[in-house]
C-alpha cells in the first residue's frame, strides 16, 4: 500500500544520523521532524536565522520574534542560537549543514530538481531552495511518485524550470526510495505491498533495477 | 562620540523621493521596518525598487505600499503571501524579479563590505543564471552576482543607542544586519533606544558606524503570519 | 543537541599530522589559542603552514613553534616581532607569504561560508597582485583572492558551552570568528566550558555548527604586548 | 621652522572633522588622537576590531583582551563596540571609515604609495595597509618631507614596493601641506618660517604652486 505523507516523513527520518544538522523544507520535510529517533542528537537549522529549532510552542507563548522559514512560531532548544541570513547561507553554502530535505515538482533521473516555478502560473520564488540545492552535499527529496494528474514527477528530463542540477542524492515517494546513480533511478526500497510493476508504471525516467526480487519493503 | 539619533520617524526619512532604491530588512512580517514603511505610505513616493526578502501582506508590511502602487519593482527571493501583489504581478504593472535567498543576502553584504561582486554556486544552470557570467572553480560551477545598489536602507532591531550600535532579537534579526551600510543611507529603528554605554561592546550586532540614523519606533504591532501552537501535557 | 566537548587538549589534537595547513586565530599574543599550540610543540609535528595573522614573538604564541622549527611555511600579514622567525626567514629556512590583513580575514571567510574566491581592492598594482587575475569593477581595480584551505582551525573564545556555541572578549575575537568552520576540523578552546543554556541564544558570536571540538583549556597567559598605560589624575 | 612629530599630528588634526570615523596608523598617526579639537565628535577605529577607542588605561586597568592594532593596551569609551576582523575590514573596505592617516616612506606625485617593504631588508609585512589605501576616499600621510639620508619622499615616482596606487590625497610633513592634483603635488601651506626654497629643494616630484607669495603658514 502506498505511503501517506506522514509515513514518507517517518522513512526519510531514518535516514537522519546521529550528530547532523538538518535543514527542512516546507510540506512533508517538515514533517520528519516528529519522526527523527529519540536517541539521537540532531539539530535543525531554518534558513531565516535559527538553529537548535524546538516543537510550536504552547498557545500563549508565541513570539513574533521567533520563527521558521515558514513563517510559523516555534521554539528553541537549549544550545541554540540566532544570526543573520548571510550567516545562515554560509552554513548552507560551507556545507555545514549536513542533510537538506525538501519537497519537489519533478526530479530528473541525473539529480535535477524542479520545485519553485509553472510557467503560467503566479510564481511564488525560489527562497532558499536554489541555495540549498546547489551547496548541499545530501539532498533528499520528499515527494508524492505521481502528480494529481497521475504522471510521474521522475523523469528523464525535468519539463519544469529547475532549481538546481544533478544535485538530489536520494528520492522518498509514497511508492519507493530511490538513488540518483549514473544509470538514472536507483531502486531500494518498495512501500509495503507495493509491486515493482507499479513503481515502474509509476516512473517516467530510467528505473534501474538489481535482481527484482531483491527489492525489499521499506522499514521503518 | 559621533550621534545618529533623529527627531523621530518623518526626519529619519528625509530626503526619500520617488524612484529611488530601498533596501527594507524583515523575513515574513518578523523584524520589518514596520514605522519606516508607514512613513512611506504617508508620503507617498512612488516609483520605488524595493529589496527584501519578501513582500509582506495584502494589508501590513509592504503591503501597504503595493496597495497604493508606490512601488515599481520588487527584488525578493519570495512573495508568495499577498494577493494584490500577484494582481500586479500577473496584470505587469509590477516588475518582479526573484532571486535565491542567499544571494540576496549576500549581495547586501558584499555592498556593505565593500565587495564588487561574488561567485555562489546558487541559481546556477537555472534560468536565474541566464545572461550572467558562470565560471568554474574546483570542479564545481558558480554564478557571478553583483553588490546591490540602494538609496536607503530601513532596519528594523531590538535595541539600539545613539551611537548607532544595535541589537537584534531572535529570528527578527535576519537580513536587517546584513543591509546596515549596504545603502547610502541606513535608518535604524528600534524597539527601544537605550542611553549610550548600556550595550555592552561585546555583545553589539551592528556597529554604530554601518547606521546613519536611529529613533525609536512610535509602536509596534509585529503581526504573527502563522500562528502555530502545540497542546500542553 | 549535538555535542562537541572533547576530553582536553590531547583528545582535541587528535588527527594532526606533519605537512598539514593550519589555521590559528589571534592578533599579535591577543586571542591565540595557546593551549592548542603548546599541543602542537608536544606532538612535535612539523612541515607545517599556518594562516595566522601574526607569527608570535621569539617565547610565546607561534614562536614557540618557530624555536622548534616545525613551521614550514607562514601566511601572515604582519610578523615584526619574532628574531628568530626573521632569522628563518633571511636563511631561506621558513618560506613566508605576507597578504593584506583584510584579505587574510576575508579568505577565511570565504572557506567557511562557501565561497571559491572574492575580489579585493587591497593590493592591487602591487607585488600581492603578481600573477594573479585582476578585474576592473565600476571602474575601480580588484584582485581575485581564494578562499584558503586548511586541515583544522584552532580558535580561542571566551566562553563556549557543549554544543560549540562561542562568544569572544574584547579584541581578542579578532580573526578568530571568521576561521570557525573555515578548515576541516575547527578545534575551539574556551577559557570557561559553561553548561547549555547558559548562553543567551541572541548573543552568540560563532554558532556551534561551525566547531567540531570543543574543550576548556587548562590555563591562559595572555600576555601583554605592549602594556602602554596612562598617569591618574 | 621644521615641524616635529606632535606638531605634524597637531596640524593633521586639524583635517579631522565632526562626525568622522577615523583609522589611525602607527607612528606620528597615532599622536592625532591627542590634539582633536574637543568640540568635534570623532570615533577612532582599530582594525584589529574595535571602534570607539578611548586613551591607555590606567597602571593596574590593562587588559591583553583589548589593545589596538599596534597591539598597545588601550580603553573603550561609552558607545564603543568590538567585532571580528572581516566585519573591520567591511567598515574598511566598505568605505564607511571616513579617514585613513597613516606614515610612509615615500609618496609618488600621482598618489603612490610605498610604505612595507624596503628590498633586502627584513619585511614585516604590510598589516592592514594595503586594505585601507585600496578602499579609503580620504587618505592623510603623515611622514618626514626627507629620509635620514637627506632624499625626498615626495618622489615623480616611488622606487620602493608600492602599497597602494593612486591613493593618497593629503600630505602632511614637517615642511608642508601639499595636495595630489593631476599636476602633482600641489603645496597649500609651509611649515612657519619654511621658505618655498626648502620646501621645494626638498621635494622631488613635481611640485605645483599657485603664486608663490600666497602659500600661508599653517595654522594650528
Amino acid at each position: 500500500m502506498a505511503l501517506d505523507k506522514n509515513q514518507i516523513a517517518q522513512r526519510i527520518a531514518r535516514e537522519v544520523k546521529d550528530g547532523y544538522y538538518v535543514n527542512l523544507g516546507i510540506g512533508i520535510p517538515t514533517l520528519v521532524a516528529n519522526y527523527v529517533q529519540e536517541n539521537i542528537n540532531v539539530e535543525f537549522q531554518s534558513e531565516n536565522g535559527v538553529l537548535g529549532m524546538g516543537p510550536f510552542p504552547f498557545e500563549g507563548e508565541e513570539d513574533a520574534d521567533v520563527i521558521n522559514a515558514g513563517k510559523q512560531t516555534i521554539t528553541t532548544l537549549p544550545g541554540a542560537s540566532f544570526f543573520d541570513s548571510a550567516t545562515s547561507f554560509s552554513m548552507i553554502r560551507g556545507k555545514h549543514v549536513d542533510l537538506t530535505i525538501l519537497g519537489a515538482m519533478e526530479v530528473a533521473q541525473n539529480g535535477d530538481i524542479a520545485n519553485w516555478k509553472i510557467p503560467g502560473k503566479m510564481v511564488k520564488g525560489m527562497g532558499g531552495a536554489m541555495d540549498l540545492v546547489a551547496s548541499a552535499e545530501n539532498i533528499i527529496v520528499a515527494m508524492m511518485h505521481t502528480n494529481r494528474a497521475g504522471a510521474s514527477k521522475l523523469l528523464k528530463k525535468c519539463s519544469l524550470p529547475l532549481t538546481g542540477v544533478a544535485c538530489v542524492k536520494k528520492i522518498v515517494t509514497n511508492l519507493a526510495v530511490l538513488e540518483v546513480t549514473e544509470k538514472g533511478f536507483k531502486l531500494l526500497e518498495r512501500a509495503p505491498g507495493v509491486s515493482i510493476e507499479e513503481i515502474k508504471a509509476a516512473t517516467e525516467g530510467s528505473l534501474e533495477i538489481d535482481g527484482d526480487i531483491d527489492i525489499p519493503e521499506m522499514k521503518f | 562620540m559621533i550621534t545618529k539619533t533623529v527627531n523621530g520617524v518623518q526626519q529619519a526619512l528625509e530626503g526619500i523621493e520617488s524612484n529611488m532604491t530601498l533596501m527594507l530588512g524583515g523575513f515574513g512580517l518578523s523584524g520589518i521596518p514596520e514605522n519606516a514603511i508607514a512613513q512611506l505610505v504617508r508620503l507617498n513616493v512612488n516609483g520605488l525598487t524595493c529589496i527584501s526578502n519578501n513582500a509582506g501582506v495584502d494589508d501590513f508590511g509592504l503591503g501597504l505600499l503595493l496597495q497604493k502602487k508606490q512601488v515599481k519593482k520588487m527584488i525578493s527571493s519570495y512573495v508568495g503571501e499577498n494577493a494584490e501583489f500577484e494582481r500586479q504581478m500577473l496584470s505587469g504593472e509590477l516588475d518582479v524579479e526573484l532571486i535565491p535567498q542567499g544571494t540576496l543576502a549576500e549581495r547586501c553584504r558584499a555592498a556593505q563590505a565593500g565587495f564588487p561582486a561574488i561567485y555562489t554556486p546558487a541559481g546556477y544552470g537555472t534560468e536565474v543564471a541566464q545572461g550572467k557570467e558562470t565560471r568554474e572553480f574546483d570542479g564545481k560551477m558558480y554564478v557571478l552576482e553583483h553588490a546591490f545598489k540602494a538609496d536607503f536602507a530601513f532596519i528594523k532591531a531590538w535595541k539600539g543607542d545613539a551611537a548607532g550600535n544595535l541589537i537584534f532579537k531572535g529570528t527578527a534579526r535576519n537580513f536587517n544586519p546584513n543591509m546596515c551600510g549596504a545603502a547610502k543611507i541606513t535608518v535604524a529603528e528600534v524597539e527601544e533606544l537605550v542611553p549610550v554605554g548600556t550595550l555592552d561592546p561585546n555583545q553589539i550586532h551592528i556597529p554604530g558606524i554601518f547606521v546613519q540614523r536611529i529613533f525609536q519606533g512610535e509602536q509596534y504591532e509585529k503581526r504573527i503570519e502563522q500562528r502555530t501552537i502545540r497542546q500542553k501535557g
